[in-house]
């Protein structure tokens, strides 16, 4: 059938939507690109025949033309579709993103990612007068203004907004200014604890 | 919306509190408070008074209609009334579960009234529910939804618009509307 | 992370999978011309070419191409599903219909066919319609009350956007839920990276046995 | 200490700030500012496409927050009152990281569409978009555009080979139903436009009232204020 691979490419991508990012189907790409281009050659042949008058080539011309259209739709809506979902990351992974992630995009992804986090940065220093606003906070209303926390994992010195340094030991608990843990609560390194 | 948000949006309604301590007014952007005199009561709003009463600073007053007698009434009227009745706040629901939250000790009666708050939202909710149905079977375009409360739309927010969205398109298809016929 | 999400339903934008996946649904045509060279396409014969009188199940997507215009290359057919028969069934009594079997895009393929202008158009339009007021209750009263029962079996029969539909009712109900217990206080670990670490245990396992 | 009550007197809501444009006066007290970005903020969440720039409210709020903050900072120690002020603050800085949040996601999403509308709006006095928000809609723009052409498109027939912006567009879904609470009566509202078999629906819409329709008839008394998403 016309425009197969580029269904199958559309139907990866759908079934990984909600999960993690599938990796990046270069070959698959490849051969959706080698269909469009086997089409338009045979278009172009067919194109010489049919100007000397064999009308049932002008039928396949249409046919194939179809196909092209429809490969192209395909291959689009899935790298749109992925950036979307890179976009996503961003906000929830942050600025770094984790490497076996990083390994399942290509490398205009990976440039389209960092351009994201410039473009997104720029953004976020213009608002304002004073240095700017952090989006990527404050993404639940705020209740209280410390919260207790408890460390995941091992994550190192961290010095507080006033100055004091405390020591992310795994299981260590904390009582710290919701704004300046918000970010690694975010990212798994520590875990907010109702009391 | 999250229902933190709606949450956030009740935390603005005010609620009378005894302070235990004095201080003069605060000039906060969103308005002035006090002054505070130990003993005195004084309207805050609520992200505050939860706030002082977690620190101990304040008795919190159980606003007028959080009282057993008042919520068996207003019970019985949600029960024989067709339509959804006036509710004595539009944020009933989040005011309770604040209040009975932190300040159990402050509201009479505190275990009952929770169980007639929450048998009011049930019996509103389970309004809600027939009320759509109908709605959708009618094909109306719009309805009207007065005296709902805001965290009683936002449960069936997504799930309204969806139908409705669907039930739209669909309509537009019946009535021969070439957008739609892409 | 729901503040991002703008509120997407399913568009049908050039972009949108869902809808590329809807067009592929195929619909019985004959060809009204010769096609040369694309024989191919119908798998039942070894012809180099697609003769005149051919009868082939297309994807909307190219028969909805191929027919348009007053010469079209193909006439198109109701497809089964829509067809009278199934539409008495819809009508009659609409639960009990599986119709993600018969679809899985029901109502958005649905659409898409009253483009061919075909001769029973109004009947489709309205049978999409009354299906959807008649699954409709059913499909509320149990994404607000699956919480504890089997929800994979009260979805099945369920077309993609009424699943859509459903996971909305369930999502407003849990989200409640949560506010209720107060797990909506607690600030956590966004979605993609816990989903990210979950896989990544899975992964060592995997490696390791 | 003395610096905290007299700048708090500056910004008690007695004191209306100038809030002017062109000449124009427009006194706002500081809470009815935040008052109004919060009706922005709500009717932001809900309208399913992106809505004229509260830039002067969000600035003006920001300020506000800037010159507590500075205050705080000058404030002794454990004065009962810089807690209070910190929890105002992050609320109201919750409200405008959410609606710029939102602001962006929209324009993220409908990118070729709200460059368009943009240029019909750039010269009127309600930009659709901030100058910040404008060059990060263009920046996003070409960033997206220049990935589909370097991995997909320049490798295509060269008849297929760019994007026809009108057909790939994405559009916001003006017709997405609405819950909506009316602040000023208006009358006459044509609620459903004359369809084959049905005549049109006007209805008159009064104040207090709460309703669920689709956004595109209301779209207009958003912008108003005459309604508010709820």
């Amino acid at each position: 059938m016309l425009a197969e691979k580029a269904l199958d490419l559309v139907r990866e991508l759908h079934r990984s939507l909600g999960g993690t990012l599938s990796p990046y189907n270069e070959d698959k790409i490849r051969q959706v690109l080698e269909e469009m281009q086997t089409l338009y050659d045979q278009n172009k042949d067919g194109a010489q025949f049919a100007a000397e008058g064999q009308t049932d080539l002008i039928s396949a011309i249409q046919v194939r033309h179809a196909g092209i259209q429809r490969n192209k739709r395909c291959l689009l809506a899935y790298l749109y579709t992925r950036l979307e979902q890179i976009r996503k990351m961003r906000w929830e992974f942050g600025s770094v993103l984790p490497p076996d992630v990083k390994y399942n995009m290509c490398e205009q992804e990976v440039q389209w990612f960092n351009q994201y986090n410039r473009l997104l940065a720029n953004y976020m220093r213009s608002v304002g007068e004073s240095g700017g606003l952090d989006l990527t906070q404050d993404m639940k209303p705020p209740k209280t203004l410390y919260v207790l926390v408890r460390c995941i994992a091992d994550h190192g010195e961290f010095e507080t907004q006033d100055g004091n340094t405390v020591l992310f030991k795994k299981n260590s608990q904390h009582y710290l200014l919701r704004s300046e843990c918000e970010h690694l609560i975010r990212q798994g390194v520590l875990e907010h604890i109702i009391q | 919306m999250d229902a933190s948000e709606i949450e956030f949006l009740a935390e603005k309604e005010h609620v009378r509190v005894i302070p235990n301590f004095s201080q003069d007014k605060i000039y906060l952007i969103s308005g002035d408070l006090g002054p505070f005199s130990a003993g005195l009561p004084v309207s805050i709003p609520l992200w505050l008074a939860v706030n002082l009463k977690q620190r101990q600073k304040c008795r919190i007053l159980p606003p007028d209609w959080m009282d057993i007698d008042g919520l068996k009434d207003k019970k019985q009227e949600e029960a024989d009334s067709r339509f959804f009745t006036d509710m004595p706040s539009p944020f009933y629901m989040e005011i309770t579960q604040l209040l009975l939250q932190c300040a159990t000790d402050d509201i009479p009666g505190a275990d009952e009234v929770r169980t007639l708050i929450k048998d009011i939202w049930d019996l509103r909710l389970a309004k809600l529910r027939s009320s759509i149905d109908v709605f959708i079977k009618s094909g109306a375009s719009h309805a009207k939804l007065n005296h709902l409360t805001l965290l009683e739309m936002n449960t069936v927010r997504q799930f309204l618009t969806k139908a409705l969205d669907h039930m739209h398109r669909l309509k537009l298809c019946v009535s021969g509307d070439p957008a739609v016929q892409q | 992370m729901a503040a991002l999400l703008v509120s997407s339903g399913m568009t049908n934008n050039y972009f949108s999978l869902d809808d590329i996946l809807a067009s592929q649904e195929t619909i019985p045509c004959t060809f009204n011309v010769k096609v040369a060279t694309m024989g191919y396409l119908d798998q039942s014969t070894s012809d180099v070419d697609i003769n005149m009188g051919t009868k082939l199940d297309l994807p909307f997507w190219l028969a909805k191409y191929l027919h348009k215009g007053s010469r079209g290359i193909v006439s198109v057919d109701t497809p089964k599903t829509y067809k009278e028969g199934y539409r008495h069934i819809f009508t009659a009594d609409p639960n009990v219909v599986d119709l993600y079997r018969l679809g899985p895009y029901f109502y958005l393929f649905g659409e898409k066919l009253l483009s061919l202008q075909l001769p029973d158009t109004d009947d489709i339009a309205n049978v999409l319609l009354k299906t959807f007021q008649g699954r409709f209750r059913n499909i509320m009263d149990g994404s607000q009350n699956a919480l504890h029962s089997d929800l994979a079996s009260q979805m099945e029969k369920l077309d993609v956007q009424e699943r859509q539909l459903f996971a909305a009712g369930q999502q407003g109900l849990h989200e409640f839920q949560k506010w209720e217990s107060r797990e909506s206080e607690k600030l956590s670990t966004s979605a993609m990276v816990s989903n990210h670490r979950k896989r990544k245990r899975i992964g060592y396992i995997a490696n390791a046995t | 200490m003395s610096d905290l009550v007299e700048i708090d007197s500056l910004l008690s809501s007695n004191t209306p700030l100038n809030n002017t444009e062109d000449g124009e006066e427009e006194a706002m007290t500081a809470s009815e500012v935040l008052q109004k970005l919060e009706e922005a903020w709500l009717n932001e969440k809900f309208a399913p496409d992106l809505l004229p720039v509260k830039s002067n409210l969000v600035e003006c709020m920001l300020a506000q927050i800037d010159a507590m903050e500075a205050n705080i900072a000058t404030a002794k120690k454990g004065d009962f009152r810089i807690s209070v002020h910190r929890m105002e603050i992050d609320r109201i800085r919750y409200i405008i990281s959410s609606y710029l949040r939102i602001r962006l996601a929209k324009i993220e999403k409908f990118t070729t569409h709200v460059l368009q509308e943009e240029e019909k709006h750039r010269d009127t006095d309600t930009p659709l978009l901030s100058d910040a928000e404008l060059e990060f809609a263009k920046g996003y723009n070409s960033s997206v555009m220049s990935h589909l052409t370097n991995t997909a498109l320049r490798h295509m027939p060269a008849n297929v080979a760019s994007l026809n912006s009108k057909e790939t567009a994405v559009v916001p879904l003006v017709d997405s139903y609405v819950f909506l609470k009316v602040n000023e009566t208006t009358e006459n509202v044509l609620i459903e436009e004359e369809t084959v078999d049905a005549g049109e629906e006007i209805m008159d819409l009064l104040q207090g009232d709460q309703h669920i329709m689709r956004y595109r008839p209301v779209a207009s008394l958003v912008e108003s204020g005459a309604v508010s998403l709820i």
